[in-house]
């Protein structure tokens, strides 16, 4: 099983929630801290995450950036294209 | 002689920052007070910063737009940034405590930090942090009687909420109380 | 103008509810409108309270253009009606009011103005000053324009405006700005009921066998015609010189005369209270009736080495008037803010300090 | 005239109804907007709500229609006929309400406001006279100007590659659920005004029942702008207009025959 | 950011498009606009035509979508969009352009600009925000708010009896000869968001051919107007605003799957 | 102005016909309008010939509303466009003109007036004066107003009108008249292809990797930044001073000056030379650009025991300028026909005589 | 077979002809001489009319009166409700 | 000397008013003179009255405007009444005749009946009758040479209507016929 990870851009993130929701894993959950715009940001709290990228799909601020595991350089790369064009 | 306290109160939208404002404009109309308030906000629908000038006088207003402040009540960074130097010296600047990172440099200032979110959040309901502040501010500057704030709530508020007033009374009992106790930093 | 009956105790309200509370209070029959920015509140304010207290007809319709014509068509019928917007959306309407205008029709417009140009920003303004009193659509029309600078005002002349309108069977227009529509103030309301209707024997109500049939237009083929339609308009519009409303304060022997409407002309008062502070003497006057403009007033007042300063929300529209009142008499300077920025008191006190230095009237003031 | 004047002991069995005024029109000859203003005035006579209705004049060859029509009326500016009788309506519930346009007018300039009177289902009749053209300004192309058809705006034909096809604008209206009675007629013969007539009739009750827009679009002729005699223009309008623009009715309420 | 950075060996799979600006929006959290802004702009960045692209923004909430799509764009006057996007098409031939419109900028006051643009049969792609509400001014109704809603302006619900239906204006689209391509989207979920993503695909591809407006609606949310969370918004959505504005295609050409 | 070359062989030609064909020797790439008397020959012109002699789009748009917005449009992506209409139509085009002037889009506007207000007549008319230079759309804007006076300044003033547009990125309009659209006279036409293009580095047609996105936006939340445009745009307006025109005829040692535009300033020349005849000095001052207009040139001519006259097609417009000019330094009057109805000869010399003989100068002027 | 006649208001008809082709009898023909406004006008040359009242329908502007011989007085009122609402 | 004629030409829509005034306009052109041609009709698309003014002169036309004329050219009753009174004295009048009940009483003007539909009709095309008036016209008042009518005619028309340009000379003849032998009114 491919594992992965996000990042959230904690700046730009609104708290809506809409990723979190949309984890199959249930990775993601609001911060208790609050940002520089006053919201609580997602943050991945569990380490179960695969890459497959619905939190980012969904996000409406694009604040979430998708890593996978490669099984290989050519793997990845198909990877990248199925994300963009699945 | 023309009695006039003019105020800044500016934080994000939701904060409360506007209702604050016009419970003090309608108190203090209902002492018979001259007053305006004049509101500002930017294009979000939500979040974003907001904020009200408000003028108390014992004569008509003339213009209800002003540049320098008696009293800035101030809920964000930003807010605080903007309005730091527009408080005239010697005048009252009241801060909520957790949203500020880099405190007002100013010493010609009655400066108060007040931990309103955190204590409102214990409190159990977060938007009441503004009734802390505003007791605070009246506990420093009575422009208004506090029993006519009260008044002005169960006036202003619909019907459905009037179960609240005791907690909002209880939160300004608090903010008074900070305000009472407080050490201020201008005087350290 | 005539005297408005006022509860006792006062409210705190937004400019657009007192205006929009006021016009329930006038007896308006019919608002149709659409939401802009920053004059919502009076659709939402009328569609919160109407259907609870009257049997007044409140549409929002598909657009301005749509709103301006149902005008048309409700005034026509005989109706008291009104309609608001904000600078884009009164510029839509530019065709409907020369319309109106042309066909004599009664009814209140609302400029709760925004800075322009285009699609510009949503804070006050007062840069519709040459659409509102000049015609910004075609043909040589005019429409009353009433200027408030207070919350009180804007309920006030909700009134006054419906009171000329039908008077005089002309379209009026309440000329305010962000500012007026969004700050909060005291007011004391106009008593409802308290604006008598007339009838209108020219409506199309529907023709009685009794009469000839009402109709309603603007179009002459014949240019004869149509230039005594011109002739009667115009005659019309110096009728209504005698409604020319102003605010004189502190202008008796002031040197420097501040000439402001709105809202602006309160920054001037406290202005020249500064002034004053300093030993200049400056006073204001305040046009209330943009059209029509009390060009007399600025006249008399336009004597031997004194200084007029126009300041306003625009890049210079009333000056223009100004100038023609004035007629070469005396200095017009002007100071304006633009696209939404609002002239302090200390800003012109800057000017007015300026054009003392340079008229030197300083020490002449100060040594009086 | 009065209409029950004897000639050689005859009886006036049809003359010029009261609801229309004696001023001669300034139609061209042959026009069927003359034809239409007749079979409207007829019916409100008919049914004696003269009195109790309201028409609404377009800016269109028939911009004097209140000059014809002995009814009290508006002239609207071009294209706001619907916006402006639903001002009327809105505030003169208990009258009858017409608008009367032309297809620059209701389907060019005033799309907007003819698709939310509509929608809002105002209790009016809105009658539509499709010509093809835009008359009074000289013959230039309308939203309804037939494929390939020649206007002073189409010398070569209207070519729908870069300007579209002619716009059916009554079927979308059918679409709405404002609109309550929607059909097409003509004027070309003695037999096709009968028909607009019980249309027109059947309006007014439904406008009554208050239930909802009544939307008649009649499909004419434009003798002038299509450069051609009256004869000539019915003929052609038979034969290329009624195709496209079928004759009948599109949306009709339950159990109406 | 770059998309390629590596953290702990792993490789970026998704990142926000050079297509997109780095400006935060103004959109309140959770306000599907920034979603569809996203896929939107993805799909071009994908298809390579950036550099080929003019966009239209309205006026509405999306009013900035100029300072978040990193294209040339023009923004429009309220309603107008289409009518701009018509002149940027008709001037440059050989270039995409899309227009961007809300429900009460494109159903509304632009509702003559969008039927007649579609009538033209322009080459152009239009997007269709209908969030059921005017979002910018602070919740009024909108031509799309539903039955019985609850908005600023009706603060009793949408009465249908005074103010009509909301109104379908994507299905009175599809009936028109110009439109070559409409359908109805929504981007609450992943696979909503994928769906869309074909959608737009499509739509340029049927541009570069020349085969007239594609129309794609994204039904979406307005937590702000509607007074609810991102999550009960589209829950809301999915529960009222689906049965009545169904998700598909209402418009297909032959041979697309 | 700058030289533009002419044919050396006339035509006869109608003044809609000449402005077309113009536009089309001018290198115009895109047309939006909507038919409308008396300028409908534009649109119907251009669809005959252009199909036949350039690739330039021509399109009957949906409305006038629609037109302008498509113009902001194509001109928003670097094309040289042109819309025409006459009064009521160009009312409409209110919010889309002060949209187009904020964003600073070159285009050309023609307004063949026709008489007002409302839906008025369709005979020739100067009531849309404070419409085109005081700006009918909301803000501040301006935007450049030429006035032409003959089928020749139909044709010519299209170049010009170009070539200020997109040299200073403003719209300009050609406000002309009915008479003047439908009349025939004598032109020499200007050569096709005279008119250089110059490239717009900030026009929308697609973004290279090698620069920043272009955008068109009317639209600055922040006001100080909307202010900043509206200085930008008022500094241009004073920039443009140095393209004002006007024609002088006989001013130099005339007692009474007529000031008028377009038709009516040939129609004063006229009345001129009847008065001359009577041994009365008159002289006219043409303004030809409207905006800006040419202030100057009319205080220049304010001398003492001088008299003006404005004439007008409207109610009394322009004169609002005059008197600004003017500035109280000589009696201005006003004589003005309205609704489609001209003025002739024998009317304005009937004036002329009236105010000669009540400022006395009948004796004066005969005995020199 | 009831008999009838019509009357053209000669200066209010244009020529349109448009009566002359609807009339089943074809008892209307234009005039040889123009009126006021310079138009030949229709005129009943066959004394063959019905009153069937077909040329009055279609008349643009209603220039046509349509008289008719009455069986009785009843039958006639009753003609005219025919007429005017068949 | 400025040389000017002022002619106005009325009548019905469709009776060739227009191009009249524009045949004229156009020699003068051709013959390097100024001119200014203004059209002016009513509201009905057919029928109705039209009429245009034509302006011929050796310097530039100043007011193509004018309130009297020297010569009127008049095809129906209508025009007639509105502009009999606007004819110069010793000015032309020129009337259709068929289309003239009651004409008009001034003894200080040249006036002639041309019976020129009649003649148009029996020549098969009713439509030619301007061009007998015009032939008239130019007998009376030779402002343009009737050569360069005919080359106007020829560069006017298109030239799918060329075949019809024998007739339209043989009508200009025809009127100068006419107006050569006719017998003045006024003269009688
Ligand atoms: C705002 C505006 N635009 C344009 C016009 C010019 N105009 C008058 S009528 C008309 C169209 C007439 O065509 P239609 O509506 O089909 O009516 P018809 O004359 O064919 O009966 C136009 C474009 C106008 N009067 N006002
Ligand atoms: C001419 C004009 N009228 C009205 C407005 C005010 N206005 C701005 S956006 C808007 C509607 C926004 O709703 P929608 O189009 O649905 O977009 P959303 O904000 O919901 O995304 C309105 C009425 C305007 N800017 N200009
Ligand atoms: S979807 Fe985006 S904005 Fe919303 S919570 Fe997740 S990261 Fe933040
Ligand atoms: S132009 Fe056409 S529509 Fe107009 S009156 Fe003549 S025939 Fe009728
Ligand atoms: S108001 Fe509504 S539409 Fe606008 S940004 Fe917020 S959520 Fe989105
Ligand atoms: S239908 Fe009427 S107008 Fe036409 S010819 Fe017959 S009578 Fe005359």
């Amino acid at each position: 099983m491919i594992t992965g990870t996000v990042v959230v851009a904690t700046e730009i993130c609104k708290g809506c929630e809409l990723c979190i929701a949309s984890c199959p894993q249930e990775s993601l959950s609001l911060s208790t801290s609050i940002n520089r715009k006053g919201y609580r940001y997602a943050q991945l709290t569990k380490n179960n995450c695969t890459g497959c990228m619905n939190c980012a799909l969904v996000c409406p601020d694009s604040a979430i950036t998708v890593y996978r595991q490669p099984k290989s350089a050519k793997h990845a790369a198909e990877a990248v294209k199925n994300a963009q064009t699945a | 002689m023309v009695q006039n306290h003019e105020i800044i109160i500016a934080g994000f939208g939701g904060q409360g920052v506007l209702s604050m404002g016009q419970i003090i404009a309608y108190s203090a109309m209902k002492e018979g007070k001259e007053i305006s308030w004049m509101p500002a906000y930017g294009p979000e629908m939500r979040g974003g910063t907001a904020n009200c000038m408000v003028i108390v006088s014992s004569n008509r207003v003339s213009s209800p737009i002003v540049t320098t402040f008696d009293s800035g009540i101030i809920l964000n960074q930003p807010s605080l940034d903007k309005f730091a130097d527009k408080i005239k010296p010697g005048g009252l600047l009241l801060c909520e405590e957790s949203t500020i990172i880099t405190p007002c440099k100013r010493d010609d200032l009655e400066m108060l930090m007040i931990p309103a979110t955190a204590t409102a959040t214990n409190m159990g309901k977060k938007q009441i942090a503004n009734m802390i502040l505003l007791g605070a501010f009246l506990e420093r500057r009575p422009i208004v009687s506090l029993e006519n704030v009260l008044k002005a709530l169960r006036e202003v508020l619909p019907e459905r909420h009037h179960h609240l007033i005791p907690m909002n009374e209880e939160a300004l009992h608090l903010g008074q109380k900070f305000a009472a106790e407080y050490v201020d930093h201008a005087s350290v | 103008m005539n005297h408005i009956e006022h509860e006792s105790i006062p409210k705190l309200m937004k400019g657009n509810e007192a205006l929009a509370e006021s016009a329930i209070r006038a007896g308006m029959q019919g608002y149709f409108g659409y939401p802009i920015t920053p004059q919502s509140e009076i659709l939402e304010y009328l569609t919160e309270q109407v259907p609870k207290r009257s049997k007044a007809v409140v549409l929002q319709a598909e657009s301005e253009v749509a709103s301006i014509n149902m005008i048309y068509g409700a005034a026509g019928a005989g109706a008291r009606v009104m309609t608001s917007s904000s600078s884009p959306g009164i510029s839509l309407m530019q065709e409907g009011i020369s319309y109106i205008a042309c066909s004599e029709l009664p009814c209140l417009l609302v400029n709760v103005q925004r800075g322009g140009p285009g699609l510009g920003t949503i804070q006050p303004s007062q840069g519709d000053y040459f659409q509102a009193t000049k015609g910004g659509g075609h043909g040589d029309y005019r429409i009353v324009v009433l200027a408030p600078s207070s919350v009180q005002e804007m309920a006030d002349f909700v009134f006054d405006g419906f009171r000329l309108a039908e008077e005089y069977r002309i379209p009026a227009m309440i000329l305010a700005d962000g500012a007026l529509g969004q700050m909060m103030e005291k007011v004391h309301l106009p008593k409802e009921g308290s604006l008598p209707y007339h009838d209108h024997p020219w409506a199309t109500t529907g023709k009685p066998v009794t009469r000839e049939r009402n109709f309603i237009t603007s179009l002459h083929m014949e240019p004869e015609k149509m230039e005594e339609i011109n002739l009667h308009l115009q005659d019309k519009y110096r009728r209504l010189k005698k409604e020319e409303r102003f605010e004189l304060i502190n202008t008796k022997d002031a040197d420097i005369i501040l000439v402001a409407f709105g809202l602006t002309a309160r920054i001037c008062s406290k202005a020249m209270n500064l002034a004053n502070e300093k030993g200049l003497k400056v006073g204001v006057i305040r046009p209330i009736t943009l059209f029509p403009f009390p060009y007399e007033t600025i006249a008399k007042h336009a004597t031997l080495n004194r200084i007029f300063l126009a300041v306003e929300m625009n890049a210079g529209q009333m000056v223009e008037d100004v100038r023609i009142g004035v007629n070469g008499r005396a200095p017009v300077y002007f100071r304006g803010r633009m696209g939404g920025m609002i002239p302090t008191p200390e800003d012109i006190l800057l000017e007015v300090e300026a054009l003392a230095e340079k008229h030197n009237l300083i020490h002449q003031s100060t040594v009086r | 005239m009065e209409t029950n004047a004897m000639i050689d002991g005859m009886e006036c069995v049809y003359a010029k109804p009261h609801t229309l005024t004696e001023q001669p029109t300034h139609y061209c000859p042959g026009c069927g907007h003359g034809v239409v203003h007749k079979a409207l005035m007829e019916v409100i006579d008919e049914l004696g709500i003269g009195e109790n209705t309201v028409g609404v004049a377009p800016v269109g060859c028939s911009v004097f229609a209140y000059m014809y029509m002995n009814v009290d009326m508006q002239e609207a500016a071009h294209g706001r006929a619907s916006a402006v009788a639903t001002g009327i309506r809105r505030v003169l519930p208990d009258r009858y309400v017409f608008s009367y346009q032309g297809d620059g007018d209701l389907a060019a300039i005033g799309t907007g406001e003819t698709i939310h009177t509509v929608n809002r289902g105002e209790n009016i009749l809105m009658v539509f006279i499709n010509n093809g053209i835009y008359g009074m300004t000289g013959g230039q192309m309308a939203p309804t100007s037939l494929a390939g058809m020649i206007t002073s705006t189409t010398p070569y034909g209207r070519d729908t590659a870069l300007i579209g096809y002619p716009l059916k604008i009554t079927e979308l209206l059918a679409q709405l659920p404002g609109a309550y009675y929607v059909a097409r007629h003509s004027v070309h013969t003695p037999n096709a005004v009968r028909k607009l007539k019980k249309a027109f009739r059947a309006s007014f009750q439904f406008q009554k029942e208050k239930k909802g827009t009544c939307f008649i679009e009649v499909v004419s002729n434009c003798p002038s702008g299509w450069k051609m005699t009256p004869l000539e223009a019915n003929e052609w309008m038979e034969k290329n207009m009624f195709p496209y623009y079928p004759i009948g009715d599109i949306k009709v309420p339950q159990g109406m025959k």
